[in-house]
C-alpha cells in the first residue's frame, strides 16, 4: 500500500447521554441502594434462583419471585487485576491492584462478578472456596458498586 | 451415530459446497493514519478478487465482518465500504459478534451460498481502532479500551470488570486451580512460539525478537497473563472470496472448501457450580459442530494446522483442550512437548496468532481463514507447515466472558 | 428468460422451502421503562414459541434484528439476550442494516435453515432507544435522534443533515420535481391511511383520530413532510420461528413460506446524472430479487397485501412506484384511487405503517413479517385485509439515504 | 406484559474520543482548511472525478489522481429543513430554516451534500439545475461545513 503523503487529523467526540431504567431489575437495584440488602429472583417452577435476577425463569420460562439473598457467599473463581486504563471510572473507588471474583451467593444458582477486598494483593490470596461477606458502602447509587465483598472471617 | 452426526451426514451429501477462491490481507497495524477505513477494505478486496481472478462483476453480494460502529465513528459502515468497493445495489450483510465476528460472517457467507442464494460472495472484515484516544493524556489505547469496554455486560460486568484479560482471566485461572497447569512457564512458552513464528510473517504487527525471561518479566496485565501474553489493538482488514462448487471450477485457483463450521454462544460465566470453570464451553461446542459437520473424529491427527483465537496465551492453551487436540488438563503439556510449535506434528498460530500477528475483532478471525488457506495451498513461504492431510481449523472466541465461539474446518481435496 | 430468473427457477426447485410456523408481538411504545431488553425479548420470544407450539429445546439457534449498540447502552447485547432465552451455547447470529435490520436478519435465517445448517431458528428484532437523553432540556428524542444520527457519513452528511427525513427527503423532493406528483395532499391522504388502520391494530403505538387538515396543518419537518407524516421512535421486540419444511408439519399451524428474498445496499445518494433522483434504487432492486425468487411477475395482481416502510409517508408512495404496484409518478394516483386503502384491492400497511403503528430499526421490519403471517392466516382480526392469491409483501429501507433495502414475499399453500 | 411495580432510573453516558485521521482523503480536507479549495480525484483509466474524492476508482479500480475543482456547480435535489433536534452543532452556524441541497460542482461526477443559503427559505427558492458557488468561512476547520454554496447570481 502506498501512502500518499501525509495524513489529516481532526477531532470528534461521539457522546450518548443516558437516564436509562433498570426496568423489571429496579427492584433489585433499589433494594441495593435504599436497604443495602441483595436480593435475587427465585423461579416458581423449578425453584432456580437468580442473582443476577431475571423476571422470568431462562431454564423453564417459569414466572419468579423476589427474595433477600445472604450476604454471604462462596468464590467460585478470582483473577488479580494489576493494569486498568487510566479512564476507567473503577480507581475512583479501588486501587490497584485488586481481586476480581465470581461470588455465588448463599442460596443463589449463580454468581456475581465482584471485587473482593483483602489486606495484601498476593495471587492466592482469594481461592476458589473461599467464604466471603458483602460490605455495603456508605453512599450508595444502585449499581453493582454498592457493595463489595471481604473474607468471611475478617 | 447422534441424531445430529445422521443429519450432518445426510445434508453434507445433498448440500452444495462450498469454496474459498481467493484471499486477500494487509498486515495488522497499530494505526493506519494514511488510510480511511473504506480504503483498506479496497486494498483486501482488490487483493482477493484478483487472487480469484475475477473482478467485482462476478461478485453477487458480500458479508461484512464489522464490529463496533464505535471504534469506525460510523454505523451502518458496511454500506459505505460496499459502494467504495463498486458493488452497488448488491447484496450486503453485515454481522457483528465480538471476538468472533469474521468467522460469524463466514458462516453467514457460506450458507448464503449453500443455500443457494448466492454463487460468488466477497467475505470482508475491516476495523479501525486507532482514531479513539483518551483525552486526559493523549493515549490512543487507553480510549480504545474504554469504546469497547461496553462489551461486558453493563450492569453485571463494567463496573468492577476492566477488559477481557480480567474478565476471561477468571477461567484462565479457575483452570489452574483445578488441573495445576498452566504453568507460568507454559504461559509464556506458548507466547513465544507466536512471537517466533510472527517474525516470519509478512503480515504481522509485532516482530519483537523475545525470551522467556522477556515475556514472564513483562507487566502482568491481570495475573498470570503479562503483556506480551496478551494481544493489543489494532488496525486490518481481511477479505476471501466464497464460491459455491458449480462456479469453483471458473476460479484462477483451486478451492479450499469451507467442511465444517460451528457456532455457539455461551451465557456470560456466572454459573453457580463449578462444572464450566476453567473451561471454554463455546469454543468446545463450536468445534464439536465443525468437526460433526466435516467428519473430523480425532482432530490431534487428521488436522495440519490450526489458527486459534490467543486474545492471552492462556486462552490458547485453553482452547487446544476445548477442540480436543488433547484432555482437560493437557494443554500445558503440548505446549511442553512442542506439538504446537510451527515444526511440531499440529502447529497451532504459524501465523504469530493474535498476540504477536495482529488482533483486531471482526478482522483477525477473516484474517486466520486467509491463514489457513494459505497454508493448505501451500503458499505460506517461509512460515510454512507441513500438509499431510490437507485440512485445517480457525477457532475463534469473543464476547463478555470468552462466550461468543465460532471454528471453521477447511480441506483442500486430495 | 434472464440468467438469473433460470438460475432462481433452477435452485427453487431443488432448496428447500422455509416457512414461518410461529410470531410473537408487542405493541410498538415511545418507552418500556418497566422492562429491560431482555425482558421484551422474553416476551415476544415466548410468544413466537407458543404460537408453534414448540419449547426453546426444539430451536436450534437464533438470528437477532438489533441496530444500534448505543440505544442498547451494550455492545453484544445479542448474546445477554440469547442467554436469558435460554438458548445458551446455541448457534447466534446478530445482524445490523440501518432500518432493514430485521429484513435482513430474516434473509440470514432463510439461509441458515435452506443450507441445511439448521431446521428451527428463532429470528428476534429488538431494540430500546427511550433510555437516551438530552441532558440540556431532558428530551429524550433528542438524544435518541443524536445518538441514531453517526448513520448519516460522518464526513459527507452528517455535518450538514439532520435526519432521515431531510436526507431522503432530497429524494422526495426530486421526485416532486421530476413528477409532479405526490402532492401534498396525496402525502397526507397516505399518512391519514395508515393511522386509521392503527386504530384497529393493538400492536399500535399512536391511535390518533385524525384529519386531513390535522395531518396538513402539522408542524413540518422537512419540506413536504410534516409531523404526522413521519414515524417517531419506539421501542419494541418481535419474533418469528423459522423452520425448514421437513419439520413444519410437527408445528402447531400451517407454516407460511417465505417464497422469495431479496437485499439491495446502494450507494448514499450523490450520483451526478439524475437518474437515481427521485427513484429508491435499492427498493426496486430488493422487489425484483425477491419477485424473481417468489415468481412474482404481476405484483399489483398478485398481492394481497404488502407492509412498506413509511418512514415518512412519501417514501411509501414511491415504494409503490419501485415496487411496481404502479408506474413511476403514479404512486400518488393509486393513493387517490384508494387502492391501497385497507379494503382496497391492494392494501398497504394495514397495520398502521411506521407512520402510526410504531417504528424502530431492527424490530419494526420483523413486526412487519408478523403482519403479514397473521394476515395470510386471517388472524388479524378488526384489521384483516381479504386474501385472494395468498401472497403478501414486506418491504423495509433504512441507511444513510434509503440506500439499504429488503423485500420479502410470503405465500401461504393454497 | 405486566409491570411489576416503579422502576428505577439511574444516569449514565457513553462517551467517545477521536483524534481521527482523514487518511487518503487529507488532501481534501487540508485544502478546504488551508486553501479555501475544493478538490476531487479524477480516475486515470475510466475519467471519473470523484468528489466525495476516492483515492481509488470504485467503477473501475483504477488510480486516481487530486485535481482542483469549480467552485461553481448544479443543484440536483433540495429539500427544507425545517426541525433540527436542539443538540445538533449544526445551529451553532445555521439558522433554521435552511436548504439543504446535493451540489454537483462543475466537472465533478458526483455530488456533494451542503447547505445552500437563499436570502429566503421558501418551498421552491432551490429548484434542481439552480447553479450555486461556493462561499468558504473565514474560519475553517477541514470539515465539510467550511463553504456553503449560494446562488450563482447573488
Ligand atoms: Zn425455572
Ligand atoms: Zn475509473
Amino acid at each position: 500500500m502506498t501512502t500518499r503523503g501525509g495524513y489529516l487529523e481532526a477531532e470528534d467526540a461521539i457522546v450518548n447521554h443516558y437516564v436509562y431504567s433498570h426496568g423489571g431489575l429496579s427492584p433489585f437495584f433499589r433494594a441495593l441502594k435504599e436497604r443495602g440488602q441483595l436480593t435475587g429472583t427465585r423461579c416458581a417452577e423449578c425453584d432456580t434462583v437468580w442473582c443476577p435476577p431475571r423476571t422470568h425463569c431462562s431454564r423453564c420460562y417459569g414466572e419468579t419471585q423476589w427474595t433477600d439473598l445472604s450476604h454471604e457467599g462462596t468464590v467460585r473463581a478470582a483473577t488479580y487485576c494489576y493494569y486498568v486504563p487510566s479512564n476507567y471510572k473503577l480507581h475512583e473507588y479501588q486501587e490497584m491492584p485488586y481481586v476480581l471474583a465470581l461470588v455465588q451467593p448463599d442460596g443463589a444458582s449463580t454468581c456475581l462478578y465482584n471485587i473482593v477486598h483483602v489486606p495484601k494483593v498476593v495471587v492466592g490470596a482469594v481461592p476458589a472456596g473461599m467464604r466471603v461477606r458483602a460490605v455495603f458502602r456508605e453512599r450508595r447509587e444502585g449499581r453493582l458498586t454498592d457493595f463489595y465483598y471481604v473474607p468471611l472471617e475478617s | 451415530m447422534s441424531t445430529a452426526q445422521h443429519r450432518a451426514n445426510a445434508s453434507k451429501a445433498s448440500r452444495p459446497r462450498v469454496g474459498v477462491a481467493g484471499v486477500g490481507q494487509i498486515p495488522f497495524r497499530t494505526r493506519y493514519p494514511e488510510h480511511t477505513f473504506q480504503e483498506l477494505a479496497f486494498e483486501v478486496a482488490r487483493a482477493a478478487l484478483r487472487d480469484a481472478g475475477i473482478t467485482t462483476d462476478d461478485v453477487q453480494g458480500a458479508v461484512y465482518g464489522i464490529y463496533s460502529d464505535l471504534l469506525m465513528r460510523q454505523q451502518s459502515s458496511d454500506s459505505l465500504v460496499h459502494d467504495y468497493l463498486g458493488l452497488r445495489g448488491k447484496p450486503a450483510l453485515r454481522i457483528s459478534a465480538g471476538a468472533s465476528t469474521g468467522a460469524f460472517a463466514a458462516r453467514a457467507a457460506y450458507a448464503e451460498i449453500a443455500s443457494g442464494l448466492s454463487d460468488v460472495v466477497l467475505l470482508l472484515g475491516v476495523q479501525k481502532s486507532g482514531d479513539l484516544i483518551n483525552p486526559e493524556n493523549q493515549h490512543r489505547g487507553e480510549g480504545t479500551m474504554m469504546s469497547e469496554s461496553i462489551t461486558h455486560d453493563v450492569n453485571w460486568q463494567h463496573p468492577v470488570t476492566p477488559f477481557p484479560p480480567a474478565a476471561w482471566g477468571l477461567s484462565l485461572n479457575a483452570h489452574m486451580e483445578r488441573y495445576g497447569t498452566p504453568t507460568v512457564e507454559q504461559l509464556a512458552k506458548a507466547a513465544l512460539k507466536n512471537h517466533r513464528n510472527a517474525r516470519l510473517n509478512p503480515y504481522a504487527q509485532l516482530k519483537l525478537d523475545l525470551t522467556l525471561e522477556d515475556i514472564l518479566n513483562s507487566r502482568i496485565i491481570a495475573w498470570p497473563t503479562t503483556m506480551y501474553e496478551c494481544c493489543g489493538f489494532a488496525e486490518c482488514a481481511a477479505a476471501m472470496v466464497l464460491v459455491s462448487e458449480r462456479v469453483a471450477g471458473r476460479m484462477a485457483k483451486r478451492p479450499v472448501w469451507i467442511a465444517g463450521v460451528g457456532t455457539s454462544v455461551e451465557a456470560v460465566l456466572q454459573d453457580g457450580d463449578g462444572e464450566n470453570y476453567g473451561r471454554v464451553p463455546a469454543i468446545r461446542r463450536s468445534g464439536e459442530a465443525a468437526y460433526t459437520m466435516a467428519g473430523v473424529t480425532k482432530p490431534r491427527e487428521e488436522l495440519d494446522v490450526a489458527e486459534v483465537h490467543d486474545i492471552f496465551s492462556g486462552l490458547e492453551i485453553m482452547a487446544y483442550e476445548e477442540l480436543g487436540l488433547c484432555a482437560p488438563g493437557e494443554g500445558g503439556r503440548l505446549v511442553d512437548e512442542g506439538v504446537t510449535e510451527r515444526t511440531g506434528p499440529l502447529p497451532v498460530n504459524p501465523s504469530g496468532g493474535r498476540i504477536a500477528c495482529g488482533h483486531i475483532a471482526g478482522v483477525s478471525e477473516i484474517f486466520s481463514l486467509c491463514e489457513v488457506t494459505r497454508q493448505l495451498r501451500e503458499e505460506a513461504g517461509e512460515r510454512q507447515v507441513a500438509i499431510r492431510r490437507g485440512r485445517g481449523l480457525v477457532s475463534t472466541v469473543g464476547g463478555q466472558s470468552a462466550n461468543i465461539a465460532a471454528a471453521l474446518v477447511l480441506e483442500r481435496d486430495a
